[in-house]
């Protein structure tokens, strides 16, 4: 299968995306200039992390304009899947592709380590081949990563189950404790009503080897594989 | 017409004799522009006018060496066709005064330096000296600092993988801030800042030219006093995602083999640039000052040609592929513009709008600034601080307390609360993350790894620069070896107070001859550095503070390790000498408030026996963990071995050292100490406990080895004529320490984890940043 | 032309920054410090002389780009 | 009683976040942008009740904590 990885001005994990997907897991990937308007083939699309147009604004709130983004979009649109890592997250957000916004962690200070994470869906196309409840270690490493909704968006993503991670601690328990930035229900990760666009803060792409702490994320991208084998059974 | 008389002079930061040198290196009177250049090329910054004749002495070749200092960074080979480039700046003035802007400018300036050479960075450290964090000034500049550091490098995506942080009131009022970026290149990719070719177009990139940071390096090169505040608008405010265009549209047109030479505008901007191109190059360069984007109106070619503005780069492209270079630029929304030519001769010709307003040869501004031998004298203070006694120090604490103390010492405690907050894993190239001691990089498409250190002791180089810059050497070298990497390659930073005073000329002196020293025994070539002279504020110096960054190699990236405990039951086993050396230890400054004595012996040889020993057994997976022994000493050490592991304790029993006037004459602080006549024999009693436990001696690494891998261990040793003592067992959850077979520490490692990894952030606790 | 456009957060939307800047006001013993709100303002100048095009113009880029309808809140303001 | 600190950066001062904001909106259409700077503002709640009072005692914040008066300058507003 193919992913296909945005770069923005300003991305910075656009190349370990890339890496994970290609050398790591072994599939296709390619590079997208976020001027193009073609996303190349792409069975799954990143949005990687970074900070595009470097935040200056808000996180993503520029980067939702590229002209890239009508192709994810349409993409989007005909179901196929787009996975939105951390300031790919945030463009999701602006754009209004995934509801809800991001303010600033609750303690003002940029994040980063690694934090466990509870897998609450696995019927997406980035969850499909997770364990229910598998609690997996991935490093954060943002800002502005507490999520916000009001509460009718909220409750409807709770209701509608489109909560697919949230911040918890080593055992899956979830408390304020173990909420890294202030997000609401300790939100790590949402996706849209479809099930296939998804975003989350934690970097799967940067926890695919167990070199670099943890190779949890791997799954996160087999997932994607196994979805498409599935669908094109 | 300018009329520079003795105030226009004054106000540049121009002596008298230098301006003769001027007059007669232009065969005339310069006029005001011109003397600008001079004024900004001939400061100590940018000239090294009084470090140069002592930098000249560091060795600075070796088979791996591709590019030692005098370009914009060094390079050594890394096999493969690969090689590191690394460099360490400082930004020491601009951070205090505007903590967050001048970190982060700070790493933005070496961040240049690395891409500018082709390389692709791939990781920063940075070592930071502040003054007490019980003060509030010093957690504003803390604060900020961090931030800072942490606002650019995150932003632009390379990691922040590691550092050291200490505290001291000699830095109160003159913060540290030394940053050094790595980066990748292939040996053949390696672009050099000179200019080529008369004919040849320059171009210039990146933000526009606006009246920031005019008189920057002169600033850097001047003492602080209650006028800096007036030279506060030479603030420079950061543009990480500029930066981050340019970077990858740099790394992108080098690739098109198009660009002749290439050179970032850091110090002294426009002025530094085209000077330095021209002169590397042997050829001469004319630009118009009316070409260069500006961002204010009204700007003379005085301020264009002195503004210190970020994020900008010049580049000299082969004539006829100018449309190559746009493309790349206009890809990533960056306009490249041409500024000017390479011509004939040597000379820098500026003009404006057409009409010649200065011309200079571009070599009396670089290679013809004077160099000063400046007198040195051994402060008349020097030999009293290296003196100690028992007299001085008064009753001793128990070792639990002094262990209890020093594990939350901001100087010793976790410093997560600031790599917390910088991008460690972007780049997905860390293997060891910072808190580890050295950090550990991998290079892609190898099996490959690099080991990186910094370290310094500001209070070692105080009692004994010429000791203190050894000690730093060995310590950085020593922290890359027990990661397993062969140090392959140095730089440094000198820190120091101010040159024009025979003390710290001496300071300097006596330094650079021990980090030479130091090198040579060690195999490291110093591949390039900075100088930072004038930390002074109201004449009080700062501790004179070599910083060392050692770059080490790893043949196979999976083979390294951690300072951590990895399993229980394994045997903990000290390589090298104790020797209860206390001076200039945390301990004694921490719990007797005294800095003095000497700093701990450094045998050369033996630290290369151990360094060399530590790297095999690495490779071998003879060992588990690898610490090196520094501030707080083997106690602390130990302590730092369990923390971080899951818990795993330790039990370990080492001999106590003997505080008699016969033991080794080097050790200088174990003999005196004892020379104190009166004292109770229970005083000394305990203070030979505490100097096994807190002494500082180098050469000396604890590591744990499990099964039948421990004789090999201690084979080994054996063989490289490094002592090897078992002192314990890993296991259990409480650090249990004793000397001589009585009971000395005794406490939870969960407890003491919890105090060292908080001490920082609780001390930091109800401070807002700005 | 000169428009200022005000941005804050609506005021169910928690503001980590107002809150952290009140502490430390109550840390440096401004003990009268009930609240602290903290928002931004983008200064737009523009070509246009006509000012109640103008504020059409910026109330326009506002809605677009300066603010997020889902958490903020802002207020168009047109000077000389 | 409210007070707003207005926050900007001094005039010689760069603003890469304006440079920005300004692109982003000449991108989108707006050609008339001429230039953008972006500041910041905080919304001080106090217990005071004297307007002269509550101004002192902000402005004295603001020095102190609010604005960093090395690269920003700051206008106090009291409000009712
Ligand atoms: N302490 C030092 N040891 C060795 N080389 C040094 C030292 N300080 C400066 N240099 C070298 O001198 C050269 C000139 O430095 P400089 O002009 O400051 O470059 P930059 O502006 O990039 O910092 C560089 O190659 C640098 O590596
Ligand atoms: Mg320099």
């Amino acid at each position: 299968m193919k992913f296909s990885v945005v770069v923005f001005p300003g991305s910075n994990s656009d190349y370990d995306a890339f890496y994970a997907a290609s050398t790591v897991i072994g599939e296709d990937a390619a590079l997208v200039w976020h001027k193009d308007t073609d996303l190349q083939g792409a069975d799954a699309v990143i949005l990687p992390g970074g900070f595009a147009h470097g935040d200056y604004l808000r996180t993503g709130a520029i980067a939702r304009f590229s002209p890239i983004m009508s192709a994810v979009q349409a993409f989007a649109d005909r179901g196929g899947p787009v996975l939105g890592i951390c300031n790919g997250f945030q463009i999701l957000l602006e754009s209004g592709m995934l509801p809800g916004a991001m303010v600033r962690n609750d303690r003002i200070k940029f994040v980063s380590r690694l934090v466990p994470v509870r897998v609450e869906a696995t019927d997406t196309p980035f969850t499909a081949a997770c364990a229910e409840r598998q609690v997996l270690h991935m490093p954060v490493a943002h800002g502005e990563g507490n999520y916000y909704a009001d509460p009718d968006t909220l409750a409807g993503l709770e209701a509608n189950r489109q909560v697919v991670f949230r911040y918890s601690d080593a055992a899956g328990g979830i408390s304020p404790a173990s909420n890294v930035n202030g997000s609401l229900n300790n939100i790590a990760g949402i996706c849209n009503r479809q099930r296939n666009v998804v975003g989350l803060m934690p970097h799967p792409e940067r926890a695919t080897e167990a070199q670099l702490g943890s190779a949890d994320g791997r799954v996160i991208l087999a997932s994607a594989v196994k979805a498409l084998a599935s669908l094109s059974r | 017409m300018a009329v520079i008389d003795a105030a226009v002079l004054e106000r540049h930061g121009i002596k008298p004799d230098e301006y003769e040198r001027i007059l007669e290196l232009m065969g005339r009177e310069p006029n005001l522009l011109e003397l600008g250049l001079f004024s900004v090329m001939w400061s100590e910054h940018c000239s090294y006018k009084s470090s140069r004749v002592h930098l000249k002495t560091l060795p600075t070749t070796g088979p791996r060496v591709v590019q030692g200092p005098g370009e914009n960074a060094g390079a050594v080979d890394i096999g493969g066709g690969l090689c590191a480039v690394f460099k360490i700046e400082s930004h020491n003035h601009p951070s205090f005064i505007e903590p967050y802007q001048g970190a982060a400018t700070g790493v933005g300036g070496i961040i240049r330096d690395i891409f500018t050479m082709g390389a692709r960075p791939i990781a920063l450290l940075n070592a930071l000296r502040f003054g007490s964090l019980e003060t509030q000034q010093a957690r504003r500049i803390f604060e900020g600092v961090v931030a800072g550091v942490g606002g650019y490098g995150n932003s632009i995506g390379i990691p922040t993988v590691g550092g050291e942080i200490v505290f001291d009131e000699m830095y109160a009022g003159n913060p540290l801030v030394n940053v050094l970026c790595l980066g990748i290149s292939r040996i053949d990719g390696i672009v050099k800042g000179a200019a080529k070719g008369a004919g040849n177009p320059v171009f210039y990139v990146g933000a526009k030219t606006g009246r920031d940071g005019i008189h920057g390096a002169t600033m850097a090169s001047a003492e602080f006093d209650e006028k800096s505040a007036e030279k506060r608008p030479a603030v420079q405010v950061g543009d990480p995602f500029m930066e981050k265009l340019l970077m990858e549209a740099c790394i992108e047109v080098m690739k098109t083999g198009a660009v002749l030479g290439i050179q970032d505008m850091g110090a002294a901007g426009l002025s530094c640039a085209t000077s330095e191109m021209g002169s590397r190059g042997g050829v001469g360069m004319t630009i118009d000052v009316m070409h260069v984007p500006q961002r204010e109106t009204g700007m003379t070619p005085y301020e264009i040609m002195l503004s210190e503005s970020q994020e900008r780069m010049l580049l000299v492209v082969e004539k006829g592929r100018e449309h190559e270079v746009e493309a790349v630029f206009e890809k990533w929304d960056l306009h490249a513009v041409q500024v000017g030519e390479v011509i004939e001769g040597s000379r820098l010709k500026i003009h404006e709008r057409g009409v010649l307003v200065a011309d200079v040869p571009n070599r009396a501004l670089t290679d013809e600034a004077p160099v000063y031998r400046r007198p040195m004298q051994e402060p008349a203070w020097q030999q009293g601080v290296q003196r100690l006694t028992l007299d001085d120090l008064g009753a001793p604490p128990s070792a639990q307390s002094a262990f209890d103390r020093l594990l939350t010492v901001p100087t010793i405690a976790s410093k997560r609360w600031a790599y917390g907050q910088y991008d460690h894993s972007v780049g997905t190239n860390t293997i060891a993350q910072p808190g580890m001691s050295a950090a550990v990089v991998r290079v892609k498409g190898t099996t490959t790894g690099l080991a990186v250190s910094v370290d310094g002791n500001g209070r070692f180089c105080y009692l004994d620069p010429h000791r203190g810059a050894m000690l730093a050497v060995a310590e950085a070298a020593r922290n890359v070896a027990c990661a397993g990497g062969e140090p392959i390659g140095g730089t440094n930073n000198l820190n120091f107070g101010n040159p024009e005073r025979p003390e710290i000329m001496w300071q300097l002196g006596e330094a650079v001859r021990g980090i030479g020293e130091a090198c040579r025994a060690l195999g490291i070539p110093i591949t390039g550095g900075n100088v930072s002279l004038y930390n002074e504020t109201e004449g009080r110096a700062i501790f004179p503070t070599p910083v060392l960054g050692v770059v080490g190699l790893l043949e196979d990236a999976s083979k390294t390790t951690t300072r951590t405990f990895k399993q229980p039951g394994a045997s903990v086993v000290l390589l090298g000498d104790n020797l209860g050396e206390l001076g200039g230890s945390e301990y004694l400054a921490t719990l007797h408030g005294l800095v003095a004595g000497q700093p701990p012996a450094l045998d050369l040889s033996r630290e290369a026996a151990i360094q060399k020993l530590i790297v095999s057994l690495i490779r071998e997976g003879s060992v588990e963990s690898a610490h090196d022994c520094s501030e707080g000493g083997l106690a602390v050490t130990l302590a730092e071995c369990a923390f971080n592991s899951g818990g795993i304790g330790v039990t370990a029993d080492i001999a106590g050292v003997r505080l008699k006037p016969d033991t080794t004459s080097d050790v200088a602080s174990g003999s005196d100490v004892a020379s104190g006549s009166d004292v109770a024999s229970g005083f000394s009693r305990t203070f030979s406990v505490n100097a096994t436990l807190f002494g500082e001696s180098a050469s000396r690494i604890v590591v744990s080895a499990s099964g039948e891998r421990l004789d090999g261990v201690l084979a080994a040793a054996k063989a490289a004529g490094v002592t090897a003592t078992v002192i314990g067992q890993t296991g259990g959850d409480r650090i249990r320490l004793s000397v001589n077979g009585t009971a000395v520490v005794d406490s939870a490692v969960a407890a003491a984890e919890q105090a060292w990894s908080t001490s920082i952030a609780s001390r930091m606790a109800g401070r807002a940043p700005r | 032309m000169k428009a200022r456009v005000y941005v804050t957060l609506k005021p169910s939307v928690f503001d980590p920054q107002g809150r952290v800047v009140a502490d430390a006001l109550l840390t440096l013993g401004y003990e009268d410090v009930q609240d602290v709100r903290q928002g931004k303002f983008f200064e737009v100048e523009l070509a246009a002389t006509d000012a109640a095009a103008a504020k059409a113009r910026v109330t326009e880029m506002a809605d677009k780009l300066l603010a997020n309808p889902v958490i903020e809140s802002y207020r168009v303001e047109v000077l000389a």
